[in-house]
């Protein structure tokens, strides 16, 4: 009997609310249902353009959406006056999408209203991005990625602006696509155009010379023209950065003008490491080269994070600039006077009755400042010094290596460095103890043929490479001395 | 409606049947005084004493191990009703429990 | 019992003060932390509660005597769900903005200790009329108790009272908004209460 | 990897008790003891972990199974039973507490009051509930979805809890030794404590 009563009470209460709230749930369903549609709905006119009264279909289905962080798209009858998108986007909170709603107005192809639906992120922080003033800045717009980097975010929360940022980017991707586009922000020719008219602003016309510039830093290189008038040189470029191995890693524009002086530069691409390179992305650094004269690239200041960057950039410069000195105006280059550190004759076993510099008969090479012959008293020619230099981690290196009539090498001494070697000593593979310029890895260089030191093929020192450099990435010491050696065996003769 | 009513009906019949029949093959033997003290505590189970619930908070007066003072949602009528109701029900060998205020 | 039935107007009372709800019993503490960002999304779960508990109060004070003991708990249970269910329902379908600001604390009230222990402790012993008092003396006593508590948070962490800017930015404390700010400000105000109250004791007591 | 983060985020980030406010009258109540809030803190695993699985299954196979439609001013809406989802978790939920404190209770005297006792604490603790309701009826909001990410997330929460309570009561143990002006005592600075504690919290929102 107890147990009929319990089941009966129980069982007869549930029913009666259940009944009692299916009722309520009649009689609200419908005023709930219209209240979201009316949500939606004076959400979509508050982002469609204030012209358009009309009424929004919802589009949704026509489209594959799986991939992307969009969730209904809706537009007018003909599809030609405005397009509303339902987004997600992952803020700090990241459990909890922020939903909102973006018009696009399809006439002019501007952004005609931004309005976010649901945002749990934290108040105070990226719960402000549903401040009016947060989403009213979107309205008018042009289309483009992140909106043309014009959207300022919401103070202290990074992380939401970047999530509307990016779900915006997917936003705007998608619209491209399906609506025909229209201004779609700088493509990358206008951003190289523009970059150019940057270096020139008097320029009327970029004739580009068809034929090749044989220069394996030069990619492309346009006389300037002010109507017929040339007004300078602008050279497309690149070279190896600091961090990047393997592969072209920064392309860059340089402007010569007509009084032998560099009118700016522009960085159009570095896979440099981010932070180390921004500063050289940057205008100022691409405006500190107006005026400038050639040969005076030193001059230039590179930014102290990143020196190696700064380093590498101007070698790369360096040879283009001496590719437009020897081969376009067909000038010799200002080389150093002979013998200008004294230093260098220890670089050959033998004292030399006489050191003279021949380098400016010879080819350009970025990496030697200057090569001397040595003759004993009777005027024969006993060798050669080489000095050289290369783009190390705390700046310019400078060297000189001996090289003797039968192409045996004798010593590689450092005459000029900055460089904190013992710092290597902390990785595996090098163990010496030595500070820089007494390196053992030096001793690889040293009193042997020039063949059997090309073909050995030295490595770098793990944890020293900006300095002593990569081999896949063709810098530091290891290019700088085997292109002197290569030098020396096309242009002194000792090859063959 | 239909759907409701019968889920209704099939889910507390199942739920009432379970606990019902529960409740008489897994009783337990306790202290008469239990259920009298659980139902004079406020039952709000709040755990505010410290306690796990009311029966927590009911056991631990028998255990003379807690204050009624601890009760946060109890008011003093609570508090002297059950130190009345202890001074005068002994339990089940005739040993009186102290109140501790 | 010999005991003296209390009069409707203490029974009313106790909610308010001398029992309240908040600050004294620390009953239905979620919703005091969760739902105090702004004075209005306080008063709208206080109008909540206020319904719910008044509500359940009067059912379970009517039905009190055809309850077995084994099932009163999941009948209330049962009974308060449906309340907060129907309060839900009237809620997102009449002002939704407010529905949609409580989120799941509106069917948390469910489980907010108050509304049960007032049926088990009151409801379930008492007559119809004294059960009403007593949950609206209860509910207005938990109302009053987390709008304190909201106007606190929001005056000096969002610089807003009801939506009206008063503080200027550069003086507001924005961590008394955020989730953490609400222990702090509930600590500080159950600190000043007890205060008060210790002062009253002591005072009583040399009288 | 997704399991992990989910599980990380439902631990630490959106901590149930500091962030979300689930849970806090036991929180502060059953935390002055270590023993006591390490009990507490696995009965609440134990249930919500498997009332939101039981709560899935409900929401997922009977619910929202079947549908109704109605007219209305704006047309025919159809819907589902979701709107008794409060109801129905509640009841399951309590129902489904009430047997295994039975069973605990009568099979076995130590685990009963290392963690029997405390389970009819469960039903008034809205941590149980709110999971299970942000898991069905909200779950787009806290992006998860199908029957083992909502799973882990559930234990995640849970063990968020566990590890909050316990860590709770150790302070709470420790300031036991120290005065307190009487006026602070308890629930005050058991609150400030809170406070400081969801300072901290907030630093593991730096890691998702």
């Amino acid at each position: 009997m107890k147990h009929v009563r319990i089941i009966f009470t129980l069982t007869f209460t549930v029913l009666l609310t259940m009944v009692a709230v299916f009722q309520i749930n009649e009689m609200t369903a419908g005023t709930i249902y219209g209240n979201q549609l009316k949500k939606l709905q004076e959400g979509l006119l508050k982002v469609a353009p204030t012209s358009y009264d009309g009424v929004l279909e919802e589009l949704t289905g026509d489209y594959d959406l799986s991939e992307i962080d969009l969730e209904r798209v809706y537009a007018d009858q003909d599809k030609d006056k405005v397009v509303v998108y339902q987004a997600y986007a992952y803020g700090f909170n990241s459990a909890q999408p922020i939903s909102y709603l973006i018009g696009i107005d399809l006439e002019t192809n501007t952004v005609s209203g931004f309005l976010i639906l649901e945002n749990y992120d934290s108040d105070g922080y990226g719960q402000n991005a549903s401040n009016p003033l947060f989403m009213n800045q979107f309205t008018g717009m042009e289309l483009g990625p992140v909106l043309n980097g014009e959207i300022d975010g919401v103070a202290g929360a990074t992380a939401t602006t970047g999530g509307i940022k990016a779900s915006l980017n997917e936003v705007i991707a998608f619209h491209n696509t399906n609506f025909g586009g229209g201004p779609v922000g700088p493509t990358d020719q206008e951003i190289r155009e523009a970059m150019m008219e940057d270096i020139f602003p008097n320029a009327t016309a970029f004739d580009k010379v068809t034929t090749n510039p044989a220069n394996d830093a030069i990619i492309n290189m346009y006389n300037v023209m002010n109507g017929t008038t040339q007004i300078g040189y602008l050279y497309e470029a690149t070279g190896s950065g600091a961090s990047v191995a393997g592969g072209l890693d920064m392309i860059y524009y340089v402007g010569i003008n007509m009084d032998k002086e560099y009118t700016g530069f522009r960085m159009y691409d570095s896979q440099d490491t981010p932070g180390y390179k921004d500063f050289y992305l940057a205008d100022s650094y691409g405006d500190s080269y107006n005026g400038v004269a050639l040969g005076e690239e030193d001059t230039i200041a590179g930014a102290t994070a990143g020196s190696a960057t700064g380093a590498a950039i101007l070698a790369s410069v360096n040879e283009v600039m001496a590719y437009h000195v020897v081969d376009i105006l067909g000038e010799m280059l200002d080389r150093p006077d002979p013998v200008e550190n004294l230093n260098v004759v220890n670089a050959f076993d033998q004292v030399a009755a006489s050191y003279v510099s021949i380098y400016a008969d010879q080819a350009y090479d970025a990496s030697i400042l200057n090569v001397y012959e040595l003759k004993d008293a009777t005027d024969t020619v006993i060798g050669y010094i080489y000095y050289g230099k290369s783009a190390g981690y705390g700046g310019a290196i400078e060297f000189a290596i001996g090289i003797d009539t039968t192409n045996n090498t004798h010593s590689l001494i450092i005459l000029k460095e900055n460089e904190s070697w013992e710092d290597a000593k902390e990785y595996a593979s090098y163990t010496g103890d030595e500070l820089f310029p007494d390196t053992t890895w030096l001793l690889n260089w040293q009193n042997d043929t020039v063949q059997n030191i090309l073909d050995a093929e030295i490595d770098g020192v793990t944890g020293a490479s900006t300095t002593t450099g990569n081999r896949e990435r063709n810098d530091g010491l290891i290019f700088a001395i085997e292109s002197v050696l290569k030098y020396h065996q096309t242009n002194t003769g000792g090859g063959e | 409606m239909q759907v409701v009513i019968i889920l209704a009906v099939a889910l507390s019949l199942i739920l009432a049947v379970i606990l019902s029949f529960a409740s008489s093959v897994l009783e337990v033997e306790e202290d008469p005084r239990l259920q009298d003290i659980i139902d004079m505590l406020p039952n709000a189970n709040c755990g505010a004493c410290g306690n796990p619930g009311c029966k927590g908070m009911a056991e631990a007066i028998l255990r003379e191990d807690a204050k009624l003072s601890q009760c946060k949602p109890g008011d003093q009528d609570m508090r002297e009703a059950i130190a009345e109701y202890l001074a005068e029900t002994p339990n089940e060998s005739g040993e009186f429990t102290k109140t501790k205020m | 019992m010999a005991r003296r039935q209390k009069s409707i107007k203490e029974v009313f009372s106790a909610g308010l003060f001398k029992q309240n709800p908040t600050f004294v019993q620390f009953l239905g503490m979620c919703p005091t932390l969760a739902v105090t960002k702004s004075v209005e999304s306080a008063l709208g779960m206080g109008a909540g509660v206020i319904f719910v508990l008044v509500m359940s109060n009067l059912i379970i004070s009517l039905i009190r005597n055809f309850v077995p003991k084994e099932v009163r708990i999941p009948i209330y249970i049962v009974i308060i769900a449906s309340l907060v269910t129907i309060l839900e329902m009237f809620m997102k379908a009449y002002t939704p903005e407010l529905a949609s600001s409580l989120g799941t604390f509106l069917s948390l009230i469910v489980v907010n200790c108050l509304i049960l222990g007032r049926a088990e402790a009151f409801a379930s012993k008492n007559n119809p009329i004294r059960s009403v008092v007593d949950g609206f003396g209860m509910a207005l006593g938990f109302t009053g108790g987390i709008t304190i508590i909201a106007i606190f948070r929001e005056l000096f962490g969002a610089g807003s009272l009801l939506g009206y800017s008063i503080i200027p930015e550069q003086y507001q404390v924005g961590i008394l908004v955020q989730a953490a700010g609400a222990f702090l400000v509930f600590g500080i105000l159950v600190s000043q209460v007890n205060r008060i109250r210790m002062n009253k004791e002591e005072r009583s007591e040399v009288a | 990897m997704e399991y992990i983060a989910i599980a990380f985020g439902a631990i630490f980030v959106n901590n149930v008790v500091l962030n979300q406010f689930y849970g806090l009258c036991p929180f502060l109540g059953v935390s002055t003891k270590k023993s006591s809030a390490l009990s507490m803190g696995m009965a609440v695993t134990f249930v919500i972990t498997l009332s939101t699985m039981i709560s899935y299954l409900i929401y997922h196979n009977v619910l929202l199974k079947y549908t109704m439609t109605l007219n209305t001013e704006f047309g025919e809406i159809t819907y589902n039973l979701s709107f008794l989802s409060t109801i129905v978790f509640i009841l399951v939920i309590a129902s489904f507490v009430q047997l295994v404190e039975m069973f605990i209770k009568k099979f076995s005297a130590p685990l009963y009051s290392a963690l029997g006792v405390y389970l009819p604490l469960i039903t008034t603790n809205c941590a149980v509930l709110g999971v299970a309701i942000d898991t069905t009826v909200n779950s787009e909001r806290i992006g998860v979805e199908g029957f083992w990410q909502v799973t882990i997330y559930a234990l995640g929460i849970s063990l968020g809890y566990a590890v909050v309570i316990f860590i709770f009561s150790a302070i709470r143990e420790e300031m036991m030794a120290y005065p307190i002006k009487k006026n602070w005592q308890g629930i005050p600075i058991a609150l400030i404590t809170a406070f400081i504690m969801a300072m901290v919290f907030y630093g593991f929102g730096g890691m998702v």
